[in-house]
Order: structure tokens, then sequence, then C-alpha cells
């Protein structure tokens, strides 16, 4: 069978564990695939380089890689494909010359849009909000952020006022004590967005602790089997998140169809993801799977079951 | 302090366990090419592990030795932007590098403190520094000679087809070499063990303590530099994050080397050892696809298990070592 | 000075006075950010700022057992991380558990990682330092394997764990209750009895405290094991607190833990070091984590801020520590005489 | 004092090795109640293996510990404490941030409180005062609650002898326990050991210093290479017959005949002041001459070497070598004017424990370019093994260090052997100005009369020595001229011609000529302590 290795940021962490699953998904359906699931102690470029030569050593055929770094990892990946191993980024990019192409989950302009939206839909036409986002250097998450200022800088959305950008460093404590802080140097604050599942989750828990449930929302990019108690405890209304399932299914498809020769990686190729459906490569080789999936009290339950 | 003690020789029995073993075990992991790529994991390591490894030996510790690393590299970013050709580029890199190990020496030599506080606090500091300059940004566009020095193999090096040997891997050879000589062969390597094993008795025998001290934590600096340099070649970007954890595994490596913690004994020899032992272990394990949370808690259990083993058959060790009256290590340090 | 003071029976209370200063010190940070954001100096905030601090709080006083020995305890934020896992799982294993039960779980599973340590070191005459820190990282990588990498969230958390830290007790949470408890017991245990005094004994001269007949084996073996038993309590509450148990949790907190020692005074050296000292350690870090972000200072700048006041407070430390020599001379003669050399003077 | 008494403590056929080192092979002795019983033996010869064997800190190899006639095993040193033997160990076993009676009572403080064990706390009041009553005993004039960093190394002393009375022992081993006290001090302990000896405890007493053993001691045992080699009655016993026995052949005379006459000044020494330590010391000395540094001990005649060696930052003064004035700020720089110290505290500051005896020696001669022998025993920053070990083989030769080999550490030699090499690091240097502080303390007569032998060839080599002794007749004996330190002060200075014995210790004490008596307890410097009558000028009688 041929090994497709799929190298995520860190280990123990659920998206990318759903991730895996659905790589496991495609690898099923694909028959002759072995699925690798790796990834480096701390979320570093340097561990993921450490993990990457292994895999060279291994004769893997394809590396399907969320980076944590979109420059660092370049060189290695390069060597990698020297050694005529197919190389695909999904999640968060590596630089176009170290890669064949990336799947982003989604385009940043449809989830800045999304995250404004959420927040609109919690707290109405005006109130002030607050992102907590996870490090400081996160690609996307400073994407996102960009996107959301743009969006924001639109005429509908002019009631919203984004009063501050915290960190909180992926780390439980350190979001949940940047939350607090946010309540207290803004009295009047009405939604807290968090692009990410560690942050989303903490704030979620700040506001009920404070028992500002009610006053306040969290919204922002979370997992459903993290988020359903905060659904139900009305300190979320609603979040969003693309479907990592799918997204880990549809990576092992494109990196499938470089190993097999069927994708070359030029602009405009069209290339399939089984059931997901089909994407186009853009200039840079990138593709956006599909627009996050809106979850509220409606739909969480069902999904918490899965991921 | 003999070169090839007892913990030498079972180093060397597990380096070729891990070779033989492995090699069997896993297709491909004795191939000149795997074995090429398994030196990356270890030989900028090895630059910070041997400086620290001095430290130790003198009694002393660096936590903040990969901080430096970062600020290191952040310096040599800063100087590119700023146009700087290669001499620039080192020049600010080592000028940084010195100028932090100089700050934690100025720090413990002067104010008499303990190093391991000292560099708790100047590697939140250091780190910060990176933070604060670099922000949520990344310092990229690094020129070729640099990629080179990081990825590049000594055939194209000395235009030699087929000689696959990183570069790096031959800086490694380099200053393990150099360590070696001045640890064992010179005149300072000597009075930094008389520092470690009794530094007030030191300091009446004439030797400048504090000088050597002093000395130790710009070296550190430097080899943090050095080893800044080649990474950030090797992976062509700054952040502020780089070789974040790196402390703890040069302190690993070290105390693995057979180097005391409570200063006064150790070889050279044995922290190349002990590098080449991790990185050939955690090379095979990753291409046994362990996890890398699992394989730092393998590391951990091989630290402490490698520590443990000799001992296992001495029962009450413990006590009789107790019994020997000895000089008061660390606490004559600081009062000295 | 030769004539001895007298005293109020007791243990003497050592650096009194360096501790006033921390406690300005606190106190002025307090008052200063109060000026730029009054909301700081509310009882609510103050209540926050105790609340944030209880589970530093019940570690540090781990650690300063083990500081107060020569060693020190690096894995403790790994094995809170553990203990607070292995709870969940246990708690989402067995939901009819009750809260004494989950408690006691909690401080046996850290007291059981913290015997571990304890044992390694004293059976096998092995550094502390190198020891923690090899089990740093394989009680770090148990949580994975343990866990399966999974983490257990906020509905799978054993509702009896969630509510503990939340829950008040007259007016106070009772994370802030269990924090006042493990003092008092620290305090207790420091202070009136013949094994705290022992810890401060071999710490201060190891080799003179098996002369002295101290069981001196038990005794550090005790200290790894509170440390150990601490921060499963910390883990249970912990976990409690944020409702989320996973690989990473509270990764890195032991160097937090630490600086707070040493910011409090506990020496890095041995056999010296207070539970009040140490407490005013927690809340500088307490107060000081508040603060940044209320004043709004750039996340980017809050780690190199951290390391500043660790290196200050140490040097600070330091100098107030410093001994004031012997005096061998009489000190009215001192006074009486010049230290200029008169025959110095033609050079 | 009868034969007939039984023994309490009897050890039989004692044997213990140390890997290669057989430290004790066939020990027997008999320690009866209220009788002292000196066991005395060269540097080396195991004495204090043999109390670390009796308190349960070593388990014999081979052997029987009898106590009342039952064989028994001290698993650990509480099990000994338990059964009444009670040791005051040569290294002090003292707690500095703990309060004296905190050190009194370690280990078994009186707890109070309800009866269950796991409850019962701390009874500090009980502590304090009991400490207070067993200090008082002692005669110490301090608080139970001082800090014990707050006391001299006198006052720890008597601490631990405070806490072996207050443990109602049966047994009491004194190892060394004079070392470090005064003569007034001294004499005081005399007092207590015979106050032991009334109250019917077996005391064994180990020292270097034979004054003692005939002033307390009621019968000897000695120690020749870890076997008792002869025991009788001390007062049967002369001196030289002792001497004889330990050191398996006869040493007549103990001081050498210092015949060189002082040359041309070397070292001038011009307001030396500490702010808190010692003020305005002034003195010369010249080549080929010795020069006495005497005084009670914490007369801060340390402190002044240390300055000289550039360790005292705060001191400041003038210093001049062949009437050239030096900067003195660190070792390096007295070393490199040619000056060079033995100091005080062998273990600490001396030696290197963990180095080899080879390493120890040639620690200092590897010194930097600034130094006279610099390259001489190294190519250039380069070791060079064999003129070390040249260097190491002709010293370990000269001093004749008793030693398995070059390689073996420090930590394998006994305490004189361990003085010889630390003495030895400096001749390596031919130094001009050698500082000896206290070179003699705590080491056997053997070791003694080479370590005199070899000052007395230093200065007839040309060097200038500064010995600094709290023993009287050594400075009588050897110095050209004495200088007479008290409380950080220069008080006198005598020639060797001048001085006399009385005068010396009168000068050095502070008290009057013309008082009666010289026994007048003194005020240490560093603790005055209230006067408690002991026996006249017995001390000085050496
Ligand atoms: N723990 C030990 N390990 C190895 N050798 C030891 C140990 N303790 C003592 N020895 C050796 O045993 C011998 C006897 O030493 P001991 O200390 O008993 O001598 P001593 O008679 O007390 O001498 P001193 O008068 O110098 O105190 C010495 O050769 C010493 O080096
Ligand atoms: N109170 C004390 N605190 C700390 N160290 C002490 C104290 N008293 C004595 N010492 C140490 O013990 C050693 C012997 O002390 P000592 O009383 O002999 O004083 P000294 O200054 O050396 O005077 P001298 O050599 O004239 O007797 C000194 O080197 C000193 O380091
Ligand atoms: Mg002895
Ligand atoms: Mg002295």
């Amino acid at each position: 069978a041929d090994k497709i290795a799929l190298v995520v940021k860190s280990l123990g962490n659920g998206f990318f564990d759903a991730a895996h699953q659905g790589a496991q998904e495609a690898a099923k359906e694909l028959k002759d695939v072995e699925i690798i699931y790796t990834g480096p102690a701390k979320a570093t470029a340097e561990g993921q380089i450490e993990v990457i030569n292994t895999l060279i050593a291994q004769n893997v055929k394809a590396i399907v890689i969320s980076a944590n770094d979109p420059d660092a990892l370049v060189p290695v990946l390069k060597k990698a494909m020297s050694r005529g191993i197919k190389v695909v980024s999904f999640d968060s990019s590596v630089r176009k010359d170290g890669r064949q192409m990336h799947l982003a989950p989604s385009s940043n302009a449809l989830i800045g849009q999304k995250l404004v939206t959420m927040a609109q839909d919690a707290v109405g036409k005006t109130g002030e909000i607050a992102v907590l986002s996870a490090t400081a250097q996160a690609t996307n998450q400073n994407i996102w952020i960009g996107e959301m200022k743009k969006v924001l800088a639109q005429p509908a959305y002019s009631g919203l006022k984004l009063v501050s950008v915290v960190y909180g460093d992926d780390q439980t404590d350190k979001s949940y004590r940047e939350a607090q802080g946010l309540f207290k140097s803004h009295p009047n604050l009405k939604a807290i967005v968090a692009p990410t599942t560690v942050g989303v989750a903490a704030a979620a828990k700040a506001v009920q602790d404070e028992k500002k449930v009610g006053q306040m929302f969290v919204t922002g990019l979370g997992l459903p089997s993290e988020m359903a108690g905060h659904v139900k405890s009305g300190a979320v209304k609603n979040f969003a998140i693309w479907n990592p399932i799918d997204l880990g299914y549809s990576s092992v498809h494109a990196a499938y169809a470089f190993v097999k020769g069927k994708a070359k990686g030029q602009a405009g190729e069209k290339i399939s993801l089984g059931r997901v459906g089909t994407v186009t490569l853009d200039k840079d080789n990138e593709a956006a799977m599909a627009e996050p999936f809106t979850y509220d009290g409606s739909n969480v339950e069902k999904f918490a079951k899965f991921f | 302090m003999k070169a090839f003690a007892t913990w030498e020789r079972v180093l060397v029995g597990l380096v070729l366990a891990v070779y033989l073993g492995f090699g069997n075990a896993i297709d491909g992991f004795l191939s000149p090419y795997a074995l090429a790529d398994s030196t990356t994991n270890m030989s900028e390591k090895a630059l910070i592990a041997l400086a620290m490894a001095l430290l130790v030996i003198a009694g002393e510790i660096d936590l903040s030795i990969a901080a430096i690393m970062a600020l290191s590299s952040l310096a040599m970013g800063t100087a590119m932007q700023a146009g700087a050709g290669a001499p620039g580029m080192l020049a600010a890199a080592l000028g940084t590098g010195i100028a932090c190990g100089a700050l934690n020496g100025w720090l413990v030599t002067r104010w008499q403190l303990p190093s391991i506080v000292v560099t708790i606090g100047t590697l939140s500091l250091y780190r910060g520094l990176a933070q604060v300059a670099l922000g949520d940004q990344a310092i990229t566009g690094y020129p070729e000679w640099l990629s080179t020095w990081g990825n590049g193999t000594l055939g194209d090096l000395l235009g030699i087809e087929g000689m696959i040997v990183p570069i790096e891997f031959g800086v490694m050879v380099i200053a393990v070499i150099g360590y070696g000589l001045l640890q064992h062969r010179s005149v300072h390597g000597r009075r930094i063990y008389a520092i470690g094993a009794n530094p007030v008795a030191a300091r009446f025998s004439g030797i400048a303590v504090d000088r050597y001290r002093m000395a130790l934590f710009i070296g550190a600096g430097m080899m943090a530099a050095l080893a800044a340099v080649q990474l950030t070649g090797r992976i062509g970007s700054t952040r502020p994050n780089l070789a974040s954890g790196w402390e703890l595994e040069a302190v690993t490596i070290v105390i693995l080397g057979g180097v005391a913690i409570e200063g006064g004994r150790g070889s050279i020899i044995g922290v190349l050892l002990a590098t080449i032992l991790l990185g050939s272990f955690t090379f095979a394990l990753g291409m046994l696809n362990v996890s890398g949370i699992v394989m730092a808690m393998v590391v951990g259990a091989l630290l402490v298990g490698a520590m443990v083993l000799p001992r296992w058959a001495q029962y009450g060790a413990w006590l009789r070592a107790l019994r020997r009256p000895k000089s008061t290590g660390t606490a004559a340090g600081n009062a000295a | 000075m030769s004539t001895a003071p007298t005293r109020p029976a007791g243990p003497p209370r050592l650096a009194l006075r360096r501790e006033w200063v921390l406690a300005a010190i606190i106190l002025a940070i307090a008052l200063a950010v109060g000026l730029r954001a009054p909301v700081f100096l509310t009882l609510r905030n103050a209540l926050d700022i105790a609340n944030d601090s209880a589970i530093l709080a019940i570690l540090v006083m781990g650690q300063m057992l083990v500081l107060l020995t020569r060693g020190v305890d690096l894995s403790v934020a790994s094995n809170l991380a553990l203990t607070g896992m292995l709870v969940a799982l246990l708690g989402k294993a067995v939901p009819a558990l009750p809260l004494p039960g989950l408690i006691a779980a909690a401080l046996a599973i850290g007291a059981a990682l913290g015997w571990l340590n304890g044992w390694l070191i004293t059976r096998f005459l092995l550094p502390s330092i190198v020891v923690t820190l090899g089990t740093m990282s394989v009680y770090r990588g148990a949580i994975f394997v343990a866990s399966g990498g999974a983490w257990v969230n906020d509905q799978d958390v054993h509702p009896l764990i969630k509510a503990l830290p939340r829950d008040t007790l007259a007016g106070l949470p009772m994370l802030v209750w269990a924090a006042l408890a493990v003092i008092a017991f620290s305090v207790w245990l420091l202070r009136w009895r013949r094994e705290g005094r022992e810890l401060y004994a071999y710490g201060g001269n190891p080799h003179a405290a098996l002369y002295a007949g101290i069981p001196v084996r038990q005794r550090l073996v005790l200290a790894y094991t509170l440390s150990g038993a601490l921060a499963g309590l910390a883990g249970l509450l912990w976990v409690g607190r944020y409702a989320i148990a996973f690989t990473e949790l509270a990764s890195g907190f032991e160097l937090t833990v630490i600086a707070a020692c040493v910011i409090g005074g506990v020496s890095i050296g041995g056999g010296v070091g207070t539970v009040g000292g140490a407490l005013l350690g927690v809340l500088f870090i307490g107060v000081v984590n508040a603060a940044l972000p209320v004043i709004q200072v750039s996340p980017f700048w809050q780690q190199a801020i951290a390391g500043a006041v660790i290196l200050v407070s140490v040097a600070l430390n330091a100098r107030s520590q410093r001994s004031a020599g012997r005096q061998i001379l009489e000190p009215q003669e001192r006074t009486a005489a010049p230290v200029t050399p008169a025959h110095g003077a033609a050079a | 004092m009868t034969e007939s008494t039984s023994p309490l403590l009897s050890l039989r056929g004692i044997h213990k090795r140390f890997g290669p080192t057989h430290a004790l092979r066939g020990v027997d002795l008999d320690l009866v109640p209220g009788q002292a019983l000196a066991l005395i033996g060269e540097n080396g010869a195991g004495k204090s293996t043999l109390v670390k064997t009796l308190t349960g800190v070593h388990q014999p190899d081979e052997g029987r510990i009898l106590l009342d006639g039952q064989p028994l095993r001290f698993a650990d040193t509480q099990a000994a404490q338990a059964a009444g033997v009670v040791a005051v160990h040569q290294e002090t076993v003292m707690f500095e941030e703990l309060t004296a009676a905190e050190n009194i009572f370690i280990g078994r403080p009186p707890m109070k409180g309800p009866k269950l064990p796991g409850l019962r706390v701390i009874d500090w009041a009980t502590m304090n005062a009991r400490a207070q009553q067993a200090l008082d005993q002692v005669g110490a004039g301090f608080a139970a609650t001082t800090p014990v960093k707050q006391l001299s190394l006198a006052q720890r002393h008597l601490i631990e002898i405070a806490r072996a009375l207050s443990q109602n022992a049966r047994v009491v081993i004194l190892d060394e326990p004079t070392a470090a006290l005064s003569q007034s001090e001294i004499r005081d302990f005399y007092g207590i050991v015979r106050g032991l000896k009334a109250r019917g405890v077996a005391v064994l007493f180990i020292t270097h210093k034979f004054d003692e053993l005939f002033a307390v001691c009621d019968r000897y045992v000695v120690l020749r290479d870890g076997a008792s080699v002869g025991h009788g009655r001390m007062a049967e016993a002369d001196e030289p017959g002792l001497v004889r026995l330990m050191a398996g052949r006869a040493i007549e005379q103990i001081y050498p005949e210092v015949r060189s006459q002082p040359g041309q000044t070397v070292l001038q020494v011009r307001g030396l002041s500490h702010p808190t330590e010692f003020h305005d010391l002034n003195f010369e000395l010249r080549r080929g001459e010795i020069l006495g540094f005497y005084g009670l001990v914490g007369a801060g005649r340390s402190e002044a070497m240390l300055a000289l060696m550039g360790l005292n930052p705060q001191a400041r003064g003038e210093i001049r070598i062949d009437g050239q004035r030096v900067e003195i700020r660190d070792p390096a720089d007295a070393i490199a004017a040619g000056l060079a110290c033995v100091p005080e505290e062998r273990q600490r500051q001396g030696g290197i424990l963990a180095f080899s005896v080879r390493h120890n020696i040639s620690l200092a001669a590897l010194a930097g370019p600034r130094h006279a022998v610099h390259g001489r025993y190294s190519r250039g920053p380069w070791l060079a093994a064999d003129q070390e070990g040249a260097l190491a083989a002709g010293l370990i030769e000269r001093l004749s260090i008793k030693t398995a080999s070059q390689d073996t550490p420090l930590s394998g030699l006994s305490g004189g052997n361990q003085q010889k090499v630390v003495i030895g690091k400096w001749l390596g240097l031919q130094p001009r100005v050698v500082i000896l502080d206290e070179p003699t303390k705590g080491i056997d007569v053997g070791a003694k009369q080479a370590v005199y032998r070899l000052i007395a060839e230093m200065v007839e080599q040309g060097l200038a020595v500064i010995l600094v002794s709290s023993e009287l007749p050594e400075v009588m004996n050897l110095a050209h001229r004495i200088v007479v330190m008290k409380r950080g002060r220069q008080v006198a200075e005598f020639t060797r011609e001048a001085a006399d014995a009385e005068t010396v210790v009168a000068a050095a004490s502070g008290l009057q000529l013309t008082r009666p008596h010289l026994a007048e307890p003194v005020h240490d410097a560093v603790a005055p302590r209230p006067s408690t009558d002991g026996p006249a000028g017995a001390a000085l009688a050496a």
C-alpha cells in the first residue's frame, strides 16, 4: 500500500484527531493507501522538521501537513519533493515553493465574514466586540483577524466596534485570564470572538463563571464536542467550524491524486476530493474546501458525537 | 575526569545497540541518506549542549540558551533587513549572543546569584524581547549562502560528488574537537573542573573564578548564536518561538552524557555520545512513527533509567555517599 | 553583635524585613494600576486575583518543601496535568463517585507520582533536577498514553469536579478555601512539626543531618510526596476550574511556580524560606498577571516584563540576604575610627 | 578510677574497609563509666572511623560492639543515640538556619498535644527552656533562641557539647572537640569533661594535644594504622612514650632549629583596615624570616590574611613587595606578586576533595602568565602530563605524603596528609611569601614535625613565612618575631628573645600582667561570655 503521512501541528488535539478520522475514511475508500498519523510533541516547526526527516527516510509516498510555520518547513519539504515525495498542505499552509498544493478548509475571506456575522447574530447591530486569538504568531489567526477587520470596515457592520485583540497562546489558563481581563478593561463588551478552539472554550467558561451569561456572548471557531456544554449554558449562541473530518478526507484524496500522477499542480487544474466534490487550484496552487459550517443549539448535540 | 570512564563505555554500548538493533529492525535506517538526515536532529543541539556541558561542569547552568538563539536569529534577520551582508549578519548574531551571555554572567558574578534562577529570568526576558520585536511577524527571505550553510552538504561545499555529510555535521565535529581539547587537554579545562568541584578552593588557588564563569556564559551565548545562525539557515525563517524548549534538551544531553549536575565531573566525549545516542534513538523512534509526545516520554525515561541502572545494584549507595565528608559544593560557591 | 536577642518561643522568623519590602511593592503596583483602572481596586477584582492565585499557591507550598531540602521538583506541572487527566477520566468512567472520593483519588495519584520522584532521588542518590526533568517528560507523555491524545471536554468532566472550584462558602470560593487549607497545613508542618523543622535542618546542612540522627531518606521522600499530592490536588482544581483536560494542560507552569518561590525568598540553595514569603511571591505574580491585561500592556510585552521582574526581585533578595559580616571590631571603636588608613595616604 | 569497674561499652576485633583502604584492622577497647579514655593516633590512624562505627554512621565489617556485655548493632545514628552513645564529631554538625535550641534537640524535640502521634506538635517553650539549661551547664552565654548562624565557631562547639549533655548520654565521644576553642574555653571544657565523669558517664576523648590528654584522661589506647598497638593508664604514661607508640618510632625534637637570618624586607603592610574585622595593621616581613601571628581564636588574623590575598574586598591599606606598591584585588594578583596562602579551612578552602593528589598539587602551579613558574608545568595553554607528574612526585616525596598513588582523590587521604598536599600545592609555585594559617590544626605529631621542618626549610631557602597559629608553643619556637592580635587590632609585637609565654598570652587576652591569674577567663572576641572558673594556667604548660 502507498504510505501517506498526515503530519499535524501537534498530537493530542481533537481537531486533528477528527481530520485523522477523515483520512482513514479516505484510505478505506482508496483501498491501497496506508495512513501514518504523526506530529511533534510541541507545536514547533523544528519538531515538524524532525518528523518529516524520519518520513523521508521511510520513503512515504506523500506528506499531508498542517504547518507550524509557512517558511521554516520549505527546505525540508523541498528535500522531500526532490526525493519524489508529494507534499500537500492543509489547514495551515506552507509557502508555495514547499508543496504541490494547499487545501484551505475554507477561504480566509469566508471565515472573516462568518466570524463577523456570527458576532452580529449574537449581539445585534451594535456593541463592542473583542478578539481572543491563539498565539501572536499563528498565521491563520492573523489572516482571519485581518479579514474580520476588512468586513467590519463595511458600512453594514459599522455598529460593531472591535475594541481589543488579546492572545491566549492556546493555553486554557492564559485564555481564561485574558477573557477575564477583557471583562474588566471593557465593561461594555458584548461579545468575544475567538477563532481558536482552545480560546473559545476558555472564554465561554469565563463568561459562565463570571455569571455574565445573557449579557455577553462568545463565538468563534470551536469543536462541537467541546462547545456543546457551553451552548447549553447559553454562554455561546453559535459558533462555526469547517468539518475537520471532511478536511482530512479531502486532503488525502488530493495527495493520492498527486501520487497517482492524476494531478500535476498547475493553476486551474481540477482535483477530485471524493464525496466532498471537486476543487480548482488557483494561481498559488491553493484551493478552498468549503465555507465554515455554523453550529447552534439545534445541531450541536448531533455533531458533538463525531468530533 | 578520565576521558573514557565507565559511563562512556555504557554510552558506546547503547549507541551500538541503537544502530545494530534498529538498523536490523527498520528498513532504511542505515541507508546513507537516513544517516545523513538523522544528524540534522543533533547538530545544532550539540553546539549548545557543549557550551552547556562546560557550564554544568563549572557548577552553573544556562536555561536561557535557547532564548538567546531566538534573539540572535532575530538580530541576524534585522541586520539583513537593514541591508547588511554576510559579515554584518554574523556579527549581529554573535554580538547578540555575547551580549546575552554577558548579561547572564554579570548577574551571576556581580550579584552572586544562583545561575538557575538568573537564567529562568533571562529565559523569559530574552524570549519576551524577541516577541516584542517580532510580534506576530516572521523574518524570512534569507540569502542563499545561509540556506546552504544550514541545508547543504560538505560535498556541495568541497565540490565532491556524493559526499552527503551535512555541513552542520562538520561544524559539530569541529566544535566537539575544539571543546574536547579545551576541556581535557588545556589548563583552562582543568581550572573549569576545579571551579565546579570547589569554587572556594579554586579561588584560593589563584583561579579567577568569576572571570571563568563570565567567559563560560559568554561562550554559551556565542555557541547559541552559532546554533541560531545554522538553525535559521536550515529553516529559513525567524520566529520568537525558535528553538523553544531546546534548553531542556541540551540539559538532557549533558546529563545523559555523564556530566554531574552538581559540577566538577563530566567529559566532552560523553556529551558527544549522548548527542548521538539521543539523535539516533529519536530518529529511529520517528521512523517507527512513534508520536512526538511519546518520544519525549521515552527520552525522559531513558534519562532516568540511564542514571538509575548503574546504581541499581549498589544498595545503600545513598547512605555511603552522604557519610563521606564532602565540601559544601554549591553553598560554598555562593558564599565565595 | 554579641548579645543574643531574646525572642518568644518558636523558630526564627527569617528575613522579615525583606517580606515587608515585597509586600510594599505589591501594594504599590496595585495602587498604581488602580489609579489608571479603578476597577482593579474593587473587592471583586481582589477575589479574582485570589482565585487565580489559589492554584499557584497550592503548588508553591509543595515546591517550597522540596526547595527547602536543596531539591527542585520540575515535574509539578506534568504531575498536575496527569493527575487532572486521570481524575477526569475516572470521573467520566464512574459518574457515581462522590466528591471525597475524587479528592482522595487526586491526592493519592499526585502523591504516588511525587513519591516516585522521591524514591528515585533517595534510593539511587540522584540529583533532583535530573530526576524530575525526566519524570516531567514521562508524566507528560503518560497523559497522552492514558487519554489516547483525546481531550476530556466540558460536558465529560464530572459535574462535582466542575462545581468544586466555583462553589462558595462564607463568601469565599472553594478554590480559595482549598488554598487556605493547604497554607494552614504548611504552617503547621513547617513550624510545629518535627518533620518540617527537619526539612530546614537537612536543607541547611545535609551532611550534618545524617549525624544528627534525622531519618533523612524518609524526610526527603515526604517532601516530594507532599509536593506531588499538592500538585494532584491542584490538578483536580485546575480541571474543575477550566472544565477541560488535555495533554498540554499547564505545560511550562513549573517555571512560574519556581519563580513565585524565588520571588518570595525561598532559597534555591535550601534551608531558607517561609510560608509568608512564598505567599507574597504568589501574590506578586497574581497581581502582575492581573494587572497587565487591565492596563492593556501589549501581550507581546508580557513575557519580557515577567522575566525582568524575576531578575530584579532575585537581585533585591540577594542584597537583603547578604550577611553583615562577623564584626570582630567593637562597634563603638569602629565608629570612632575612620576607615581610611592614615598610613595609606603616601602612596 | 579502679580497674574493677566493668566496662560499659566494649569493642572487640572491629574491622572496617573502604574499598582498598583497611581503615580499622582489629580494634579492641573498653569504655568504663566515670572514666575518660584517650584515643591517640596519627592522622589517618582510624580514630574518626572508629567513632563513626561506634555511633552507627558506619557499620563494622567484622567484630562486635558490646553494650553492658550484650552484643548489639547500631543500624543508624538514631539507634546509637537511643542506646545512650553520643558523639561530638570532628566536623561540626550544625544547622545554621535553626536556633541553638533546635540544634540541641534536633531529631528529638519535646512534643505536646493530643495523644495521637500524628497530631502532636513541637513544644517550643519546653524545648527552649531545657536547651537553655543545657547551654548554661556548659557556660555558654547566649540565649537558646539565637540562630546558630549568628554564633562563632567556638560557640557552636558548645552547642554540640550541650547536645551531648542533654541526651543523658552514658557514653560521650569527643572527636577533637577543642580544635576550635580558645585557651580559656578549653579550660572550661576540662570542667565539663570532669563533670561528665563525675556523673558516671564513660568518655572517649580524641585530640592531638597531649596536654589535654594528661589533664582529663584516665586511660589511653593508641591506634596505629587501624590497629590498637598499646594501652594503659595515663598516669603511668609520658609524652615521648606515647609518641613512640603512635608513630612506631621515637620523635625527639618536634621543633627544628630555625637557623636562617632575616635578610632584606620583602613585604610591607601599612594601615591594613577593614570596616568590621580589623583595624590599622602594620608589619613587615624579611627574607628568611618567620613572622608569627598569635591571638585567641577569632582575633581576626585569618580575616587579615584573606585581605592580603585579595579575598576581602572591603579591606583597605597599602601593601608593598620589595618596596613596590602592589594592588591586590584577587588571589591571582597576590600569587603574581609572590604571595601564597595555606588557608585555615583545609577542606573548604584548601584542597579539592574530588581531585586527585596530583591535580591538587599542580592546580596553582598551572598559574596564569603573570607568574614566575608560568609555562613550567604546561606547554602554553596545554597540559603537560609528565611535568605535572614529576612535580607531584617530587612533592609527595619531599613532604612524605602518605597516599596510594598520585591519582588517589584527596578525599581518600587522612587530614594530616590532606594538609601536606595543600601546602605542597604552594611550594610548586615558588612563592616569595608563604602565609600558613593554622597549618597544624588537627594534625598529628609526626605530621606536625614534618610541617615544622618544612617551614624551617622554606625560610632557609630564602622564603618569608607568616605563621598564624593559636598554639603558643608553635609561634614561640619557630617565629623570629611575634605579632599579637586582639579583637581585630595589632596589640603587641615581640622578638623571639623578648617573648615569654605569659607576656604574649597576656597581650592576646588583654589582661594586666599584675593580675594574679592568667587563667581569668578571657572574653572571646566574637561573643563575650560570663566567666566560669577554670584551673589556672594548665593549658599553657606545654
Ligand atoms: N568514607 C571513607 N571512604 C574511604 N576512605 C576513608 C573513609 N573514611 C576514612 N577513610 C580512610 O580511613 C583512614 C582512617 O581515617 P580517619 O578519618 O579515621 O583517621 P583519623 O585517625 O581520624 O585521622 P585524623 O587525625 O586526621 O582525623 C584514612 O586512610 C582515611 O583516608
Ligand atoms: N561567627 C562566625 N560566622 C561565620 N564564620 C565564622 C564565625 N566564627 C568563625 N568563623 C569561621 O571560622 C574560622 C575560624 O574563625 P576564627 O574564630 O578563628 O576567626 P579568625 O578571623 O579566623 O581569627 P583568628 O584566625 O585570629 O582566630 C574563620 O575563618 C571563619 O570563617
Ligand atoms: Mg579524625
Ligand atoms: Mg583563624
